[in-house]
């Protein structure tokens, strides 16, 4: 019954936007209230519609709560409608987005509060100058999350998602122009602001240009964006599995692996990940928002909707499916690596949360629809929590840098615990969300991979679960790092650690909601429960009737949950030994870096930035890659042809017709001119000889006369006698 | 032929004579007055020719109109010009020449055409007094004619008037 | 040839002699028929032509005479009588005067225009002679055009007094000749109409046509008793005609105060008794003309049955003019040139012209009255 | 109904020239603007169903000059019947839009230059007028007659606005001489098709409508050589109008000599004729040539998208660069002509095809609607640069920095029209583009490809270029006292903001009227 | 008597004097002789006319055109001398000659 209001969860925070950017512009305490209550409006219709979701269970997944009135435009004799669409998968969403967005939005109120010395020394708290555009922008990206996840036809899906990416612009770039009394922030911070947001967008702009190209195939060879008409059974197999233009590729393979394209842009994976770390530059609920909860999130969402493609792909032989698997693992371990040499909090969890991503793809890319999708859930929860926790610390110390830091457990209890439990929960310690979601990951791989039947894929998923669990391990050893860094040793830093308090009740307040998520709500998918395999896994999907087959909880799922505990609980020590047992002193080059070039490779990310996007250097000024470099040449060049080539042949006509109008006048003026000259003269000159013929002399005329008559009458006479 | 026609050809022949040398005295004489009087003597020669042709009316209304009127006018207008006392000789100008020649062939020219002409003749003795008839004929079958010389003289008696006057 | 035609009409008859006689003669020599009349012919024209150069002369002559004594006897004197009784032969005397004084020729004048010019005014009155009716039939010649001839012959004169002026190499005559070619052009249109209301009343141009029209008893007949157009028509043809021969009231050219003598200054002798000549002639010829055509000329009682009365008739109406004339002379001032030229053209001429008007008008009104009348009379 | 549309400008242009004062001249000038601007409205409201053109192949119908309700919004009057040239007036769905933004443009370029322009004012309104009369008169004229005459009076007011209020640091004569040149040479050629179309039709007419009704027994339809000259003389008149890659030299000089109001118009509506004779002309009337050189116009048109963002990325001058951005997005309006033009004859008239027809209509669909929308889009984007000028008279990109704190309205309404320009969804330059896309991937895939990495260099230099040097970073303290937008200004750009924003929420509203002239139109492509 | 003498003997005659009075207008330098010239040539035209007229017509009584010619030609060449003569004297009266070839204005 509630259903049918859903396509009002997006319209709360929208109409918050539109208040806020209209009419409260100047009244930040109240432009923020109209955010939260926005959000506030949505979750409640959301939990409603969830519930009611959870009441009709597995069923769902064949007959959505779908229906699509609005007619967005027509095109000849069809026409292009949106609407709201609810599966099992697509109402946790929708359980998911609305919490973790209130709990940001409450954290936002104090942390953009910010605290400064001023002349006199005494300490002056005063809100970010444009706090209400900050409410504007985080409502308008939470209402364009909740329409991506409720949207029933893919171009909704990608405007949603195109939104969302100029949302995650406008913030990452929130401090990208600084006014004159704004004391927070730094030029550094300015420049880095700017050059962040560019990259960010442009980047997530090549993948939405690859989703959009898979997006239009799939319209124009199936004729439909809707989801429920897309994977209708005949639709798909006939006209997909005819070659597409490229050489070796059928139709449903080349928009699958487009669409993943969109993915790869959107939640950062292997090539196009070079942004995220950057997009650190924003606030950090936007960070914890954006580049941990939703949007990168959104990427993985957009493949679970598109799954039925993949699977029937991966069925007739594609291997999309095993890219997308390839990839995933790929980017896990590869991102992993970097973390570990980062000394920025935020960049930290930056890289976790792309190895993390690829876990979920990975898991995908293998099959385990269940597996992956509940581990997005559980991810998005604590991934949440630690960017809050961190953003309390960055608050508190006022810095990111973690040499900076140090034993900040005893200043920040409260903050510290909730880290703690963020920590544990990402590198899949027991209790805590992230174990299940992970350790139920690395179990499908290893059957899958090893004990499953001999299939084409298995190959591939061998390879997936080593990488997978290398890439746990070094989860938790650069999550140890980190936690060792900030928050036990000796305080590097006296004036930071001295500055450091514990921040208000309505930043700890979030943090203490999502801890006790990230450890309750893993049990939600424990093996014995299964609650959410059945709810998820029974219904299949739209285009997948039969449902995804579940495994009991024999005895390869003990081994490999002792397994991935145990490679956690070593990655933990690992880190204590480097960073725990002797704590890193100030001023002390961080141990890694004995590990010489591996760790000077991995500081400079693999120089990826410089190679194809740019490299933002701390004080704000920007490097720029071979590619950028290579485009700005090319579009000068352009521009030089354009001016001197094209520009210079319009030119070249005018100077011509300039010359030919020149030689045409030369010729004119001699030859014409000449012989009507010339004709002038001759007539001159003969007038001449007849004028002497006036004597003025009457007589002569007489004679004249005389003597012609005389002739005539001669000639008469001889005429007639003769 | 008999005498009277011996006599007639004798008398033309002499009035033709001097007619002739009347008119080449008008021509040929330097002294314009002379030449005027020269023209009166034509004037009498050709009065007499119109005698000879039995137009009396003809031949008196000459003497009356030429020698009475016009000789007159001539005389008048050579005496106005002549600067008095100054005797320049007008004699021939230059092309005089070439006028003789041309005009010479132009007389030999009409004199062969005479000549050779067949002119139908049809003589008619003319009895009674002619003159009525003339005015009838004048007033009836010339009327218009007769109107429009009217009308030139008047306008030649005003245009003289004008541009002699002084 | 009975003797009563010869008393009747002596002159004709003894032409019509003496022309019998010749022809007789010239048939005994033998002569063919038209042989002998040419003959004939000349020899009565040369017969002809001597009489009239005769009594030309004396007529001229005793005109002189007459002259002197009237005018003479208007300034209360006498007027010659010295010479033979009554002066009668002082013309006479006059003549020996003119044709023995000395011919003086002055030096640089035209030779030829000078001596040619008396010539030419002498001739055209003489031949106007020929044409005069001086009785019954005794008319040298009648043309049928003669009243135009006579005018002819007046209009020649301008010519002649042309040559005067002109060829006497004198200012004065130069002027005066001028002056009298103008007077007698433009006096001679007045007078050329004044005959043309005659010829209009007598339907004819010949003079003896016009004198038999008169004929009417006791002189009724005489067109100057035409009431409303005859004594008009008379008195501007008299005047018209005086003008024409330069006579006294008209004498301009020869103003003795002004221009000495006119065109005839530089002649004497017998170049100037022609002019004295041809002027008294004219002063006949005009008084002739305007007794035949206003008198009736030789008309008068009885003169069919008596021709030889014509001839008196036709001398007494004319002497009387010439008296008129005369009488002019005696009495009337010299007028000046413009009072003349303004005269003779905005006067004469416009009443002349009216005058033809109205004469043709009425003749037009009375014949159409006739007819109207025969029409009537069926 | 028309007729008034088009000729009240005119009328207003002549009641000019008698005002005395300048702001008598100026008041009087923007409210009668209003006028065809209400007109034109009240005329795309009453008429929601559009005719079907081709069906009316008749000549002029009885009712002559009453705006037939039922049928058709038109008039039409025989004007030389010697010749058979009819004053042909009609609308409908492709037409009518750009007849109303062109009113549109027109009164808000009028209120905008009241306050800025200040000498010689009554000639500026007057050729203003003109020049609106004769965009109006080409969208609405169905005689090919009548569209030459309005094409080449468009010319002429255009050429004065900017040589005479041309900025004088850009060499306006010679831009001005450039492009009246430039476009005169390419409506020769026109005037050539027009003639070859006149004697090569066989009731020997002008008339758009009778040329694409019977197009098929036309001789110049069936003689291959006349057909493809005359296409070759109207696509290069439209292509030089519109600008197509290698004719678009003399866009950026014209856009940088000419005054604001004159470029608001030069780009909102003057490059639209050219695509409007793309739709009216080459599509209907030469479907087989067309569809033959459709790869080759599809080339072109992916060029000028790559080219312009490539040559529009290294400006630094903030005119030209949107002039070059005019370019990319002209491309797409091209290239989604000949995405259309490239469908085969089965394609379109097979039932069970219908897929390609439908993605032929939104080709077509995207390409009008693209045009609509850039109209508005970079209408305001040049009435923001014109505001910037009057107030910092400088266009170096590199002077400018940090003005979205000094002026934030300025700065936000920079932000949308920019983020509309380089086609954020939600805006209005996102719709026109996926529809050029939806059409043109499904004929020219490969081209479609290139064009795609224009949409990425678009965003590139917007935000590279556009916002970040002129709103981010650090202000130069010579702009210190900049004074934000003044009522009037924001007046101006208000409309065209909600504009944007509700095309790009929901586009139904203008793609009905639209649709329903493309399906006309598609019917008749692909044929021989 | 008239048939003694033939036409052709006017008509040589009028002839002649034409062609003297054509000379004489042609050669002589005197604007007056010039025109006496004329004249002379006028009254040649009246000679043929006449002589025609004798000669020519059928009923010469009643049928007079000859000399009705003659006469119109008279009075014409009356009207001519007139104004030609008084041209002349204003000629004389202004350029103080009769010189035909002084009285060149229209030479080139």
């Amino acid at each position: 019954m509630i259903q049918n209001f859903t396509l009002f969860i997006p319209v709360f925070p929208l109409l918050a936007f539109a208040i806020i950017v209209l009419l409260t512009r100047r009244n930040n305490r109240l432009s923020a209230w109209i955010a939260i209550v926005g959000i506030i409006m949505a979750l409640v219709l959301s939990l409603g519609v969830f519930l009611e979701s959870l009441a009709e269970g597995p069923e769902l997944a064949q007959h959505p709560f779908y229906a699509a009135p609005i007619v967005w435009y027509p095109y000849g004799l069809a026409t292009m409608n949106f609407g709201w669409f609810v599966d099992p998968i697509g109402s946790v969403m929708l359980f998911m987005v609305p919490t973790v967005c209130l709990m940001i939005f409450i954290y936002s109120v104090a942390y953009m509060r910010h605290s400064h010395v001023d002349e006199q020394g005494h300490h002056i708290q005063e809100d970010d100058p444009r706090y209400s555009h900050f409410f504007a922008y985080i409502s308008l990206f939470t209402a364009m999350m909740l329409l991506l996840v409720i949207s029933s036809s893919l171009l909704q899906f990608f405007i949603a998602w195109e939104v969302m990416g100029f949302c995650s612009y406008a913030l990452i770039g929130f401090w990208s122009f600084r006014g004159l009394k704004e004391h927070h922030i730094d030029e550094a911070q300015v420049g880095r602001a700017r050059g962040a947001s560019i990259k960010a967008f442009l980047v997530t702009r090549v993948g939405d240009i690859l989703l959009l190209t898979g997006m239009i195939l799939l319209l124009l060879v199936t004729g439909t964006l809707d989801f429920t008409q897309m994977f209708n059974p005949d639709g798909l197999n006939n006209v997909l599995l005819a070659d597409s233009p490229l050489p070796g590729m059928t139709w449903l393979t080349l928009i699958a692996l487009l669409i993943f394209g969109g993915t790869v842009g959107k939640s950062a994976q292997f090539p196009l990940h070079i942004w995220l770390p950057d997009a650190m530059e924003g606030p950090t609920p936007v960070s914890a928002l954006i580049h941990a909860a939703t949007m990168v999130s959104a990427g993985i969402f957009l493949i679970i909707r598109m799954f039925p493609l993949f699977v029937v792909d991966s069925q007739t032989g594609g291997n999309a499916m095993m890219w997308v698997a390839i990839i995933g693992a790929f980017t896990a371990i590869f991102a992993a690596t970097i973390g570990l040499a980062q000394n920025d909090i935020k960049r930290v969890l930056a890289y976790s949360t792309i190895s993390q991503l690829g876990y979920m793809l990975a898991a995908l890319g293998i099959g385990a629809f269940v597996a992956g999708s509940f581990h997005l859930i559980m991810h998005a929860f604590f991934k949440a929590l630690l960017f809050l926790a961190a953003g309390a610390v960055i608050h508190s110390v006022g810095t990111n840098d973690m040499l900076k830091m140090g034993g900040l457990w005893r200043k920040m209890p409260i903050t510290f615990i909730t880290f703690m439990i963020g920590a544990f929960a990402l590198m899949g310690i027991f209790p805590f969300a992230g174990f299940w979601s992970k350790d139920e990951i690395l179990l499908e791989a290893l059957r899958a991979g090893f004990y499953g039947e001999a299939s084409p894929q298995t190959q591939t998923i061998r390879f997936v679960y080593i990488c997978l669990a290398i890439a746990a391990f070094l989860t938790a050893l650069y999550t140890g790092r980190q936690i060792f860094l900030t928050f036990f040793g000796k305080p590097r830093d006296e004036h930071a650690y001295e500055h450091a308090h514990e921040s208000p009740i309505t930043m700890w307040a979030p943090l203490a909601v999502l801890a006790t998520f990230t450890t309750f709500l893993g049990l939600w998918n424990a093996p014995f429960i299964g609650a959410f395999t059945h709810y998820i896994g029974e219904g299949g999907l739209m285009g997948l009737p039969q449902a995804f087959e579940h495994t009991a909880f024999d005895q390869l799922a003990w081994i490999s949950m002792f397994l991935s505990l145990g490679i956690a609980i070593g990655g933990l020590i690992v880190a204590y030994l480097i960073y725990g047992f002797r704590p890193v002193a100030a001023g002390q080059p961080d141990p890694f870096a004995r590990l010489g070039i591996i760790y000077k490779v991995l500081v400079n990310k693999y120089w990826l930035d410089e190679l194809y996007g740019y490299k933002i250097n701390l004080d704000g000024t920007v490097q720029r890659g071979l590619l950028i470099r290579f485009a700005g040449a090319l579009s000068r060049g352009s521009y030089w042809l354009d001016r001197k080539v094209i520009d210079g042949l319009v030119n070249l006509a005018g100077w011509f017709g300039r010359i030919l109008a020149r030689l045409w006048g030369w010729f004119d003026a001699r030859i014409i001119d000449g012989i009507v000259n010339a004709t002038a003269s001759v007539t001159g000159e003969i007038a001449g000889w007849w004028r002497t013929m006036q004597t003025g002399d009457v007589q002569n005329y007489a004679l004249i006369a005389a003597a012609g008559a005389m002739a005539f009458a001669i000639i008469f006479l001889l005429r007639s006698f003769t | 032929m008999d005498l009277i026609g011996i006599i007639s050809q004798v008398v033309f022949f002499l009035v033709a004579a001097l007619t002739l040398a009347a008119a080449f005295a008008t021509v040929l004489l330097r002294n314009v007055f002379h030449a005027g009087l020269a023209l009166v003597g034509t004037f009498f020669g050709v009065a007499a020719i119109y005698l000879m042709l039995e137009a009396e009316f003809l031949a008196i209304v000459q003497v009356l109109i030429y020698i009475g009127a016009i000789a007159v006018l001539i005389l008048f207008a050579i005496m106005l010009t002549r600067s008095l006392m100054k005797n320049e000789d007008s004699g021939m100008n230059k092309q005089w020449a070439w006028a003789a020649i041309a005009i010479s062939t132009l007389f030999l020219g009409m004199f062969i055409v005479i000549l050779q002409v067949p002119w139908l003749l049809n003589t008619s003795v003319i009895g009674t007094d002619i003159v009525p008839f003339l005015g009838t004929e004048l007033l009836t079958t010339y009327l218009l004619p007769f109107e429009i010389v009217s009308v030139l003289l008047l306008a030649t008696l005003i245009g003289a008037f004008i541009i002699a006057r002084e | 040839m009975d003797i009563w035609s010869f008393i009747t009409n002596p002159f004709v008859s003894i032409y019509q002699l003496i022309r019998s006689l010749l022809t007789s003669l010239l048939g005994l020599i033998g002569l063919s028929g038209d042989v002998a009349s040419v003959i004939l012919f000349f020899i009565m024209g040369g017969l002809v032509i001597t009489v009239i150069l005769l009594v030309a002369p004396l007529l001229m002559m005793y005109m002189t005479w007459l002259e002197r004594k009237v005018v003479a006897r208007m300034q209360d004197r006498v007027g010659p009588n010295r010479v033979g009784a009554f002066g009668l032969l002082q013309p006479i005397a006059d003549m020996i005067k003119f044709l023995t004084k000395e011919d003086i020729v002055p030096q640089g004048v035209d030779k030829p225009v000078h001596l040619l010019a008396p010539i030419v005014v002498v001739i055209p009155v003489i031949l106007s002679f020929a044409v005069l009716q001086f009785g019954v039939g005794m008319g040298a010649v009648d043309l049928n055009l003669s009243l135009l001839f006579l005018l002819a012959m007046g209009s020649v004169a301008t010519i002649a007094v042309f040559m005067a002026g002109f060829g006497s190499h004198n200012k004065f005559a130069l002027i005066g000749g001028m002056r009298a070619a103008a007077q007698i052009i433009s006096y001679e249109i007045p007078q050329i109409l004044a005959v043309a209301v005659i010829v209009l009343l007598a339907g004819t141009i010949s003079l003896n046509g016009v004198i038999e029209k008169q004929s009417g008893l006791f002189g009724l007949g005489w067109y100057i008793l035409y009431l409303p157009v005859g004594p008009i028509a008379f008195f501007i043809f008299l005047l018209a005609a005086t003008a024409e021969i330069n006579r006294v009231p008209f004498d301009l050219p020869e103003a003795e105060s002004e221009l000495v003598a006119g065109y005839h200054t530089e002649y004497s002798g017998m170049k100037f008794g022609l002019f004295y000549l041809a002027e008294f002639l004219n002063t006949f010829i005009i008084s002739a003309v305007a007794a035949s055509i206003f008198f009736g000329g030789w008309q008068g009682p009885f003169v069919q049955q008596i021709p030889a009365l014509g001839i008196a008739y036709f001398f007494g109406k004319t002497i009387l003019l010439i008296f008129i004339q005369l009488w002019f002379r005696g009495t009337l001032p010299r007028i000046r040139v413009d009072q003349l030229m303004n005269f003779g053209w905005k006067r004469l001429v416009p009443a002349t012209l009216a005058l033809i008007l109205f004469t043709a008008t009425f003749l037009w009104a009375y014949r159409l009255f006739n007819q109207f009348l025969t029409s009537l009379g069926g | 109904m028309l007729s008034a549309i088009t000729f009240i400008p005119l009328l207003g242009a002549i009641i000019i020239l008698f005002l005395p004062s300048d702001n008598a001249i100026k008041r009087f000038a923007i409210i009668w603007s209003i006028i065809p601007l209400i007109l034109a409205t009240i005329a795309w409201v009453i008429f929601p169903t559009w005719p079907d053109f081709t069906l009316m192949g008749s000549y002029c119908p009885p009712d002559i000059w009453v705006a037939s309700a039922n049928t058709y919004l038109g008039e039409c009057a025989p004007w030389i019947p010697v010749l058979g040239i009819q004053y042909h007036l009609g609308v409908d769905g492709i037409s009518m839009p750009l007849v109303w933004l062109t009113t549109l443009l027109t009164t808000l370029g009028l209120f905008y230059s009241a306050r800025v322009i200040n000498e010689r004012v009554k000639e500026f309104f007057a050729l203003f007028l003109i020049l609106e009369m004769g965009m109006l008169g080409v969208f609405v004229s169905l005689d090919l007659f009548l569209f030459y005459i309005f094409w080449e009076i468009g010319l002429v007011p255009m050429y004065f606005l900017i040589g005479i209020w041309g900025h004088d640091t850009d060499r306006p004569q010679y831009a001005a001489i450039k492009f009246f040149l430039y476009t005169l040479a390419g409506s020769v050629f026109m005037l050539l098709a027009i003639i070859a179309l006149y004697l090569f039709s066989t009731p020997h007419t002008f008339d758009i409508t009778l040329l694409t009704a019977n197009r098929d027994n036309m001789p110049w339809a069936k003689d291959a050589l006349i057909s493809t000259l005359a296409f070759l003389g109207f696509f290069l008149a439209f292509a030089i109008k519109m600008p197509l890659f290698p004719f678009h030299t003399w866009l950026p000089d014209a856009h940088t000599a000419a005054p604001t109001a004159g470029s608001v118009i030069l780009a909102g509506i003057l490059l639209k004729l050219g695509g409007y004779g793309f739709i009216r002309i080459l599509l209907p009337m030469f479907p087989g040539t067309f569809q033959s050189l459709a790869l080759w116009i599809g080339v072109l048109a992916v060029i000028s998208i790559v080219y312009g963002a490539f040559v529009a990325m290294s400006q630094n001058d903030f005119k030209r660069l949107v002039a070059y951005s005019s370019v990319n997005h002209m491309g797409f309006v091209i290239l989604g002509f000949a995405a259309a033009a490239a469908l085969t004859n089965e394609q379109v008239t097979s039932p069970e095809l219908s897929n390609y027809f439908n993605n032929g209509a939104a080709a077509i669909n995207g390409a009008v609607l693209a045009m609509f929308s850039h109209g508005v889009i970079t209408g305001g984007l040049f009435f923001l640069v014109g505001m910037l000028y009057e107030r910092t008279h400088t266009r170096e990109l590199a002077q400018f920095g940090g003005f979205m704190a000094k002026v934030p309205i300025y700065g936000a309404l920079l932000l949308l029209t920019a983020f509309a320009s380089l086609g954020l969804p939600g805006l209005a330059g996102f719709v026109g583009e996926f529809l050029v896309l939806q059409g043109s991937y499904t004929t020219l895939t490969a081209l479609t490809f290139v064009a795609v990495i224009g949409i990425v260099l678009t965003a590139a230099y917007f935000l590279w270029k556009v916002i970040q040097k002129v709103l981010l970073g650090q202000a130069d303290e010579k702009w210190a006292k900049l004074p934000d937008l003044k009522g009037y200004e924001i007046l101006t750009l208000v409309p065209l903001a909600v504009l944007m924003v509700l095309i790009g929420i929901y586009p139904s509203w203008i793609l009905d009227t639209i649709n329903q002239a493309t399906i006309v139109v598609l019917k008749a492509v692909g044929a021989t | 008597m008239i048939n003694d003498i033939p036409l052709v003997y006017y008509l040589s005659l009028s002839a002649a004097l034409f062609c003297v009075g054509l000379f004489g207008a042609l050669a002589r330098r005197n604007a007056i002789a010039v025109l006496m010239g004329i004249e002379l040539m006028l009254n040649a035209v009246n000679i043929n006319f006449v002589a025609f007229w004798r000669y020519g017509s059928v009923n010469p009584i009643l049928n007079q055109a000859g000399i009705v010619f003659a006469l119109f030609v008279i009075t014409v060449a009356a009207a001519e001398a007139a104004v030609g003569l008084a041209l002349v004297i204003s000629i004389y009266r202004s350029r103080d000659t009769v010189n035909v070839e002084e009285i060149d204005l229209l030479k080139w």
